[in-house]
């Protein structure tokens, strides 16, 4: 057996007084989707910014395929095939959508400075087959018709749409998605729900998600870790979690888990 | 908000302009360059060319403020560095004007790396300071080196032999600048194609998120400086071509925030704003005094010696003016422009 | 001794004159993001109000100080009224070069309304010398100290003890939200800029007293503008300390070492600083994060 | 005739900085050049044309005294050059000047490279800083013998061309510089130079700024308490400064080679002013209007010679070849086959009462 | 406590708030509201639904004043407030008049400690009412309690949008605008707002207009239910005949036929037309 795709080991993150993150270990097999969930402020930002490098870990051991990541520069990671987005959106936000997506692409690129003032050889090949890249994401993802919109002028769920294309042209091993359907509908959550789906089964990227929407944890998850003070509360599989004491006392509530455990009965009843 | 045009490859994407109306907008423009020196006199001729070498400098900040984010103050000094770069060469030592006008690029260059590295951690005016104090060193050290330098005095420039054409008249000054124009634009768009030009933006825009995507800040800022200065330099010595004469005089500090003005007044972060911007700050205190002598001398009589104050406050009030109706600068106006042509008669 | 002590004062008097212009670059800033290339010039053209009215009023000082303030604040507001507030929700660049193009008009205005001469101001109160216990200053010198005292104590009481204060860093940092908490943003700005418009006003005044009054005062501001660097673009109080710092620094750095260098030696002293603190001594850093 | 004279107007043209603090020099000098035209226009001009001229405000900007060069040579076509801006400028503009071959007075900023070697069309009216300050060390070094010296420049051009002068002086007098500095350009506070100047016991100090430089010198000086002989240069030598300085400015020297205003010449010469200026105009009349109005009254001559065939060629020829103009308020100026007119200087000395400078004997 | 409102309290009031035939434009071009009218009752809760740039937070924008900033205008309709068109009224001076709007991407002082962006919310309030109002939002949130001295910049998402509705909370509007209060929270607070916001419709008549993706939250305590598409209000009535409508049922709450929840899993891969669009 290999080891696995990524590898937490007692992963601490203090701000200050304030520890966000502590000693937090798990795993992501390849292949896998994993969430997790946890109330606000449970850390669960804060692990992600230091498995993708934005934030050093202030003890603990980050590991890739094996490799500690913690020699790495917070550029690189991406190279070891480390992709994410972002809760709060974070795109360059007087860029079209295309420039977003071939942000994605820049490590990909060699092209020099002083071969970039001649578009003209390798920077063009390069720029073509970048672009070609891009444009499979952007079709895949079904945003053809705002392509050339500059992105600060979209609308809170496109730019989500932006940001998750942008991180797929970044040919990651392991798709961090942060919140990715918050403020979705329930359709555009369906949309994304499948893309995640797809692009584990067709493009085999492993996928660890935190994600507040339960129905969507518990639908396509092969796992779910659940946080609270920075610390584990329980980790498995997510009926397991979902039914954790723990879980339902500080982060989904009496009241949400039973809703949840007998989907929304007033509804059900009315629609009949 | 062009009508589209359906693009069968690729490469047609990567296409600097996929408009006829716009190509037919670059061959008149390149007409008009061609053109001008057999039908401008020399002043207008010369306003122009001046025009053409501060756009020039103009795009060269723009690759820095405008698209990177870090506002510069220092352009004088870049400026200065690349006319010594290349008059000390070129006049003192004798090399040819082609190695000088490479070294006007290179010595900014590299002293901009001197700027750039303690600034990497900087943003914003914070960043500007260290810009601004690097063009005052930059003025101190001329100064304390005549040895090299010639010091207050300055270096008389001529104007140059590049590759066996002697560049002479006036109408061949033009040429030769049009020429740096033409291709400062041309590499300045290649540059925001490809993966440099994005990455910059991107660190513009996100610092934080361009670097989970693999972009090194500290390499791209510096290239941004490195590339900037560059062209900048490369104005300078044409500047320095232009007046036939370097000191550190020629460049006067107040010259750095005209630059950044004239982004501004174009509209930030577009080479055709810089272009726009540096036509319009160059061109505008001349058609203040045309206008003004158009009054003739009733009113000069009028203002007595206080006429060309009165100028100083015109110009003044014209900027404010025209920000107040055009807030986006020059380009602004363009694309309004454009708007309005390709959605006539329907808006939307 | 007594010439370190020299060097000393003399420094503190002229980084005082740095001090208050600094604070009111930062105050603007603090309040509405927006800096004042301006900012210089307002103090030129009050000190040249406070010179004709010392002249029609034979040196009266109690006189000149009073109209001199008058004036800066209504000049200001006039200023803030007509040409940056019909600007506020434009780009912030395009309000900065408005202020530019102010500096321009002001520049020219003050030699077509007065001239292109240096000046006495005429002011005996002010330019009288006074011993120090051995050093000798200038009346305006002290003035000038004091001034600088009483507005950091100003603006100190003004964040501790006021509402209105944390509104300003509210507008600051995103007026269209400030507005959205029923902030009057105009309001703010016109007390900024009244305020920065008094104490860049008596710095200039003051400076004009002491050293001369002519034309090239606007570059004061130019001076002044690493000090607001220095003590952090938002920290009012920091900008004094800023202009203290610089103005001792290049007094020292004049007398100890070679005086060709003063100027460099802020600069020097502001690039080693940052590289420490990017945000100045006192400076909000940009809070960001992912 | 040559551009410029048309059977009724010759027209002239000079580029200035008439704006911002420069404007102090640039606009007197103009006034000087007025003068000089309507003197002539009122003795019915020069062979019965009309002078005209167009002043260009470079705002001592140089890449606008060149642009505002062409323009007045080629869109306005003027006849000749009354003035190219200051030192710097006139410097830079060398290679139009010589291009052209335009008749040019440089009656500002007279530096070296405007004369040696001499162009054909280039005239330059003055005496150059460098021997203005070597007169001006020998006399003090002789009038103080001994003293501790201390010597404060700007640095640039003007700077070097002072201390050039002093190291001239160096060699035939007894000069012992006990401070020596150079400031940048408009820098404002004076007081570290001063304490140092004071520290080492400075007994002749070389105030070496253009004008507010030096009042913040000298006024730093009395506050500081120390009173050591004071020389300033004739940029600054404008009754405002004294006035600006206040008491402390009694006694100051100054080396120039226009007469003082309160002299007899100077008193004769606002009379003249007075009859063609304004009264605002006249008020304004500075040292810089009288080299203006000598170094036009040169041209006019010259061109009166040449009033026949009013050529480039001919005016060049008659400007060099002429005779001594004598306007009183110079030493008879002429350029004897040159291009310099190597004036001789004055010291002076100042007199904070009447605001006034009088030739030391 | 979730106990939805009696019908008549929205019946027989004048609207609070009226937007008449809104055509809302950016930027001279972009066309992001077209047509639109929709009434908020005096006390009643009024949910707006729709999807990704469908235009919901363009109207509440607009409601605020606070377009002009993005270059965007209302170009034609109105939008009246007590009957009274707010055309270019003031952002400061609509809040004075009792609006609060939690904007979209929560908008902190992010250099402002979470106790001062909390103060701002009740900036034309007096000093005895902050205390308050302030003790009442760390009641409703103790985790911001805890966080009071910490800039509020560092938060962490969720905690963020805590601080924004308590925020709005402070000024004690008449009608309070909420532009996606859920985003970001983790359920047990999602309730937690819902039934404040509830309550606070129900014990002090406050009028809730209430912009949200979170459609079973939102129904569940809405009065009336509008659904945005494309710019255009394509569905509208009260929430109890939205609930029983079957497009409402597929697209926002995410029931197959049968009425049972479709796992996310079993979602099919094509582009489906919506009944109200063909
Ligand atoms: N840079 C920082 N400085 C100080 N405190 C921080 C910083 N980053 C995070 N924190 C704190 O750490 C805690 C965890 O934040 P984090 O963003 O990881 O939470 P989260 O689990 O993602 O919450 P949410 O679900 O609300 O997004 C929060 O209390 C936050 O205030
Ligand atoms: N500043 C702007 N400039 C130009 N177009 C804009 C701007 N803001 C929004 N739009 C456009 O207006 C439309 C409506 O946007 P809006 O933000 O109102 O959508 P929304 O319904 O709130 O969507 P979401 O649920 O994703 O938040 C979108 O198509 C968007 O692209
Ligand atoms: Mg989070
Ligand atoms: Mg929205």
């Amino acid at each position: 057996m290999s080891a696995p795709l990524l590898k937490l080991t007692g992963v601490t993150k203090r701000f200050g007084g304030l520890t966000a993150v502590n000693e937090v270990s798990t795993h992501v097999d390849a292949g896998e989707i994993v969430s997790i969930i946890g109330p606000n402020g449970a850390g669960k930002t804060t692990l992600f910014n230091m498995i993708s490098g934005v934030l050093p870990p202030t003890e603990g051991r980050i590991e890739l395929e094996g490799r500690d990541l913690a020699r790495v520069a917070p550029h690189d990671y991406v190279r070891h095939g480390i992709g994410r987005t972002f809760q709060n959106l974070a795109l360059f936000k007087h860029g079209t959508v295309v420039d977003n997506i071939l942000v994605g692409r820049h490590w990909r690129m060699k092209t020099s400075l002083v071969e970039a003032v001649f578009h003209f050889g390798r920077p063009r090949r390069e720029e073509i087959a970048a672009r070609e890249r891009a444009e499979e994401i952007i079709e895949f993802l079904e945003i053809e018709t705002i392509r050339d919109k500059v992105v600060g002028t979209l609308s809170y769920g496109q730019q989500k749409r932006v940001e998750l294309g942008r991180a797929l042209a970044t040919d990651p091993k392991l798709l961090l998605l942060d919140e990715i359907v918050a403020g979705m509908n329930q359709e555009e959550t369906e949309d994304i729900a499948r893309f995640i789906l797809d692009i584990r089964d067709e493009l085999g990227v492993s996928i660890l998600m935190i994600e507040h929407d339960m129905h969507l944890v518990m639908d396509i998850s092969d796992r779910v870790h659940a946080l609270n003070f920075g610390a584990t509360i329980t980790e498995g599989r997510p009926a397991e979690v979902q039914a954790h004491p723990g879980v339902i006392e500080a982060y989904l509530g009496a009241k949400a888990a039973a809703a949840r455990a007998e989907p929304a009965p007033l509804l059900k009843a009315r629609a009949g | 908000m062009r009508s589209g045009f359906y693009k069968q490859t690729i490469a047609e994407h990567l296409a600097l302009t996929d408009s006829w109306t716009q190509r037919a907008w670059i061959a008149v423009a390149l007409a008009a360059l061609a053109t001008a020196p057999f039908v401008l006199d020399t002043y207008l001729l010369t306003l122009v060319t001046l025009m053409m070498i501060t756009a020039v400098g103009g795009i060269g900040l723009n690759i820095l403020t405008g698209w990177t984010g870090l506002i510069s103050l220092g352009q004088t000094g870049f400026m200065v560095l690349g006319a010594y770069g290349y008059a000390i060469p070129v006049e003192t030592w004798g090399w040819d004007p082609l190695a000088g006008f490479l070294l006007a690029g290179l010595v900014p260059a590299a002293a901009s790396v001197l700027v750039g590295i303690p600034s990497l951690r900087l943003t914003g005016l914070y960043l500007a300071i260290t810009t601004l104090a690097s063009a005052f060193i930059v003025v101190h050290l001329v100064l304390e080196f005549p040895g090299l330098t010639n010091g207050a005095s300055g270096i008389f420039v001529n104007r140059p032999t590049v590759l066996g054409w002697t560049v002479f008249t006036d109408q061949d000054l033009f040429r030769l600048v049009a020429i740096f124009l033409v291709l400062t634009i041309l590499g300045a768009l290649n540059l925001r194609r490809s993966r440099i030009g994005r990455a910059w933006f991107a660190i513009r825009d996100k610092d934080d998120a361009a670097r989970v995507m693999g972009v090194d800040l500290r390499t791209y800022k510096l290239y941004a400086f490195v590339a900037s200065s560059f062209v900048v330099g490369l104005s300078g010595a044409l500047y320095g071509i232009f007046l036939s004469f370097v000191t550190v005089d020629g460049f006067p500090f107040l010259l750095s925030i005209e630059a950044l003005a004239m982004l501004i007044v174009g509209g930030m972060g577009s080479i055709a704003g810089a272009v726009l911007g540096a036509v319009f700050l160059v061109g505008l205190p001349e058609v203040v005094s045309m206008v003004f002598s158009a009054f003739g001398d009733s009113a000069r009589a009028l203002l007595s010696t206080g006429a060309h104050e009165v100028k100083g406050v015109l110009y003044g009030l014209v900027i404010i003016g025209f920000l107040r109706l055009q807030p986006e600068g020059l380009m602004g106006l363009w694309r309004d422009a454009q708007r309005v042509w390709t959605l006539w008669p329907l808006r939307y | 001794m007594n010439y370190l002590i020299e060097l000393l004062v003399s420094g503190l008097a002229v980084g005082a004159v740095y001090g208050l212009i600094a604070m009111s670059f930062a105050i603007i800033f603090k309040a509405t993001g927006l800096l004042n290339f301006a900012q210089g010039e307002m103090g030129m053209i009050t000190a040249y109000v406070a010179f004709s009215i010392a002249s029609a009023t034979d040196g009266n000082p109690w006189l000149t100080a009073a109209g001199a303030i008058v004036f800066s604040v209504l000049f200001a507001l006039a200023v803030e009224r007509i040409v940056i507030r019909p600007m506020v929700d434009e780009p912030i660049l395009a309000r900065i070069m408005t202020t530019i193009g102010l500096a321009v008009i002001f520049r020219s205005g003050t030699m077509l309304v007065w001239d292109a001469l240096p000046h006495d101001m005429g002011l005996a109160a002010g330019s009288a010398l006074v011993d120090l216990g051995g050093v000798r200053v200038r009346g305006a010198q002290i003035g000038v100290v004091v001034a600088l005292a009483v507005a950091v104590a100003a603006m100190l009481a003004f964040f501790r003890y006021s509402r209105f204060g944390i509104a300003m860093r509210a507008v600051a940092s995103d007026d269209a939200t400030a507005r959205l908490m029923g902030v009057k943003t105009a309001r703010v700005q016109q007390a900024a800029w009244g305020a920065a418009a008094v104490m860049s006003g008596i710095a200039g005044a003051l400076f004009a007293i002491a050293w001369e009054l002519s034309p090239s005062l606007y570059a004061l501001g130019l001076k002044s503008f690493p000090a607001t660097i220095l003590g952090g673009l938002d920290s009012v109080v920091g900008s004094a300390f800023g202009g203290v710092v610089i103005g001792i620094t290049e007094n020292l750095v004049g007398g100890y070492l070679s005086p060709g260098l003063k100027e460099v030696a802020g600069f020097v002293i502001i690039i080693a600083i940052l590289m420490v603190r990017p945000y100045g001594l006192f400076g909000e850093k940009r809070i960001e994060r992912l | 005739a040559d551009q410029g004279v048309t059977d009724t107007e010759i027209l002239l043209g000079e580029v200035e900085p008439l704006t911002g603090p420069p404007g102090l020099l640039g606009i007197a000098h103009n006034l000087g050049v007025r003068l000089a035209l309507a003197e002539a226009n009122a003795a019915g001009g020069v062979g019965g044309r009309t002078l005209k001229l167009v002043a260009e405000d470079d705002g001592y900007v140089t890449s606008r005294t060149i642009q505002s060069l062409r323009k007045l040579i080629g869109v306005d076509k003027v006849f000749a050059l009354t003035a190219v801006s200051g030192s710097g400028q006139a410097v830079a503009s060398i290679p139009v000047l010589k291009q052209s071959g335009i008749p040019t007075m440089i009656p500002i900023g007279p530096l070296p490279p405007l004369y040696e070697p001499p162009m054909d069309n280039v005239f330059v009216v003055g005496q150059s800083y460098t021997e203005g300050m070597h007169q001006l060390a020998l006399f003090l070094a002789e009038k103080h013998p001994g003293a501790k010296w201390g010597v404060i420049t700007q640095d640039d051009d003007y700077g070097a061309a002072l201390r050039e002068g002093i190291e001239q002086a160096k060699g035939e007098a007894q000069i012992e510089v006990a401070f020596e500095t150079r400031y940048a350009r408009g820098q404002k506070d004076f007081s570290s130079e001063m304490l140092r100047v004071k520290d080492a016991g400075v007994e002749v100090l070389i105030a070496g700024g253009i004008i507010s430089e030096n009042i913040a010198m000298v006024k730093e000086a009395e506050k500081l308490g120390i009173t050591p002989a004071i020389a300033t240069f004739w940029p600054g030598r404008v009754p405002e400064v004294l006035k600006a300085i206040g008491p402390a400015s009694d006694g100051i020297y100054a080396v120039d080679y226009v007469a003082p205003i309160q002299s007899d010449a100077g008193q004769a010469f606002l009379e003249l002013a007075r009859k063609h200026l304004t009264e605002d105009e006249v008020a304004r009349v500075n040292r810089y209007t009288m080299t203006g109005y000598t170094s036009t009254r040169l041209l006019i001559a010259a061109m009166q010679t040449c009033a026949e065939d009013l050529t480039w060629a001919c005016t060049n020829q008659a400007l060099a070849d002429g005779p001594a103009v004598d306007t009183g308020v110079m030493a008879p100026a002429a350029f004897a086959g040159g291009r310099f007119t190597n004036s001789p200087v004055t010291i002076m000395q100042a007199d904070y009462e009447t605001l006034s400078y009088a030739p030391v004997d | 406590m979730i106990q939805t409102q009696t019908q008549a309290a929205g019946g027989a009031a004048p609207p609070l708030l009226e937007i008449r035939n809104a055509r809302i434009v950016y930027d001279h071009a972009v066309e992001a509201v077209r047509e639109v009218s929709l009434s908020v009752p005096q006390g009643s809760v009024v949910a707006l639904l729709g999807s990704n740039g469908a235009g919901k937070s363009t109207l509440l924008k607009a409601l605020t004043g606070t377009l002009a900033l993005e270059d965007g205008e209302v170009e034609k309709g109105a939008i009246l407030l007590d009957g009274e068109d707010l055309g270019r009224t003031p952002t400061d001076r609509i809040v004075a008049r009792g609006v609060s709007l939690v904007p979209e991407g929560r908008r902190l002082f992010a250099n402002l400690t979470v106790e001062d962006n909390i103060t701002m919310g009740g900036h034309l309030k007096g000093a005895a009412d902050l205390a308050r109002l302030r003790a009442q939002v760390y009641d409703l949130f103790p985790r911001l309690a805890e966080r009071r001295r910490q800039i509020a910049g560092y938060l962490s998402g969720g905690e963020q949008q805590m601080v924004a509705v308590g925020r709005a909370l402070m000024a004690e509007p008449r009608l309070l605008a909420l532009d996606e209060p859920s985003l970001g929270l983790a359920p047990l607070i999602v309730d937690q707002i819902y039934a404040t916001v509830a309550r606070l419709n129900a014990e002090f008549g406050m009028t809730i207009l209430l912009v949200e993706q979170n459609a079973m939250q939102a129904m569940e305590i809405a009065d009336t239910v509008y659904i945005m598409e494309n710019g255009r209000i394509v569905l509208d009535g009260p929430a109890e005949q939205m609930r029983g409508n079957l497009d409402v049922q597929e697209y926002y709450l995410g029931f197959s036929g049968g009425g049972e929840r479709r796992s996310f899993r079993d979602v099919k891969h094509y582009k489906r037309r919506k009944r109200w669009l063909s």
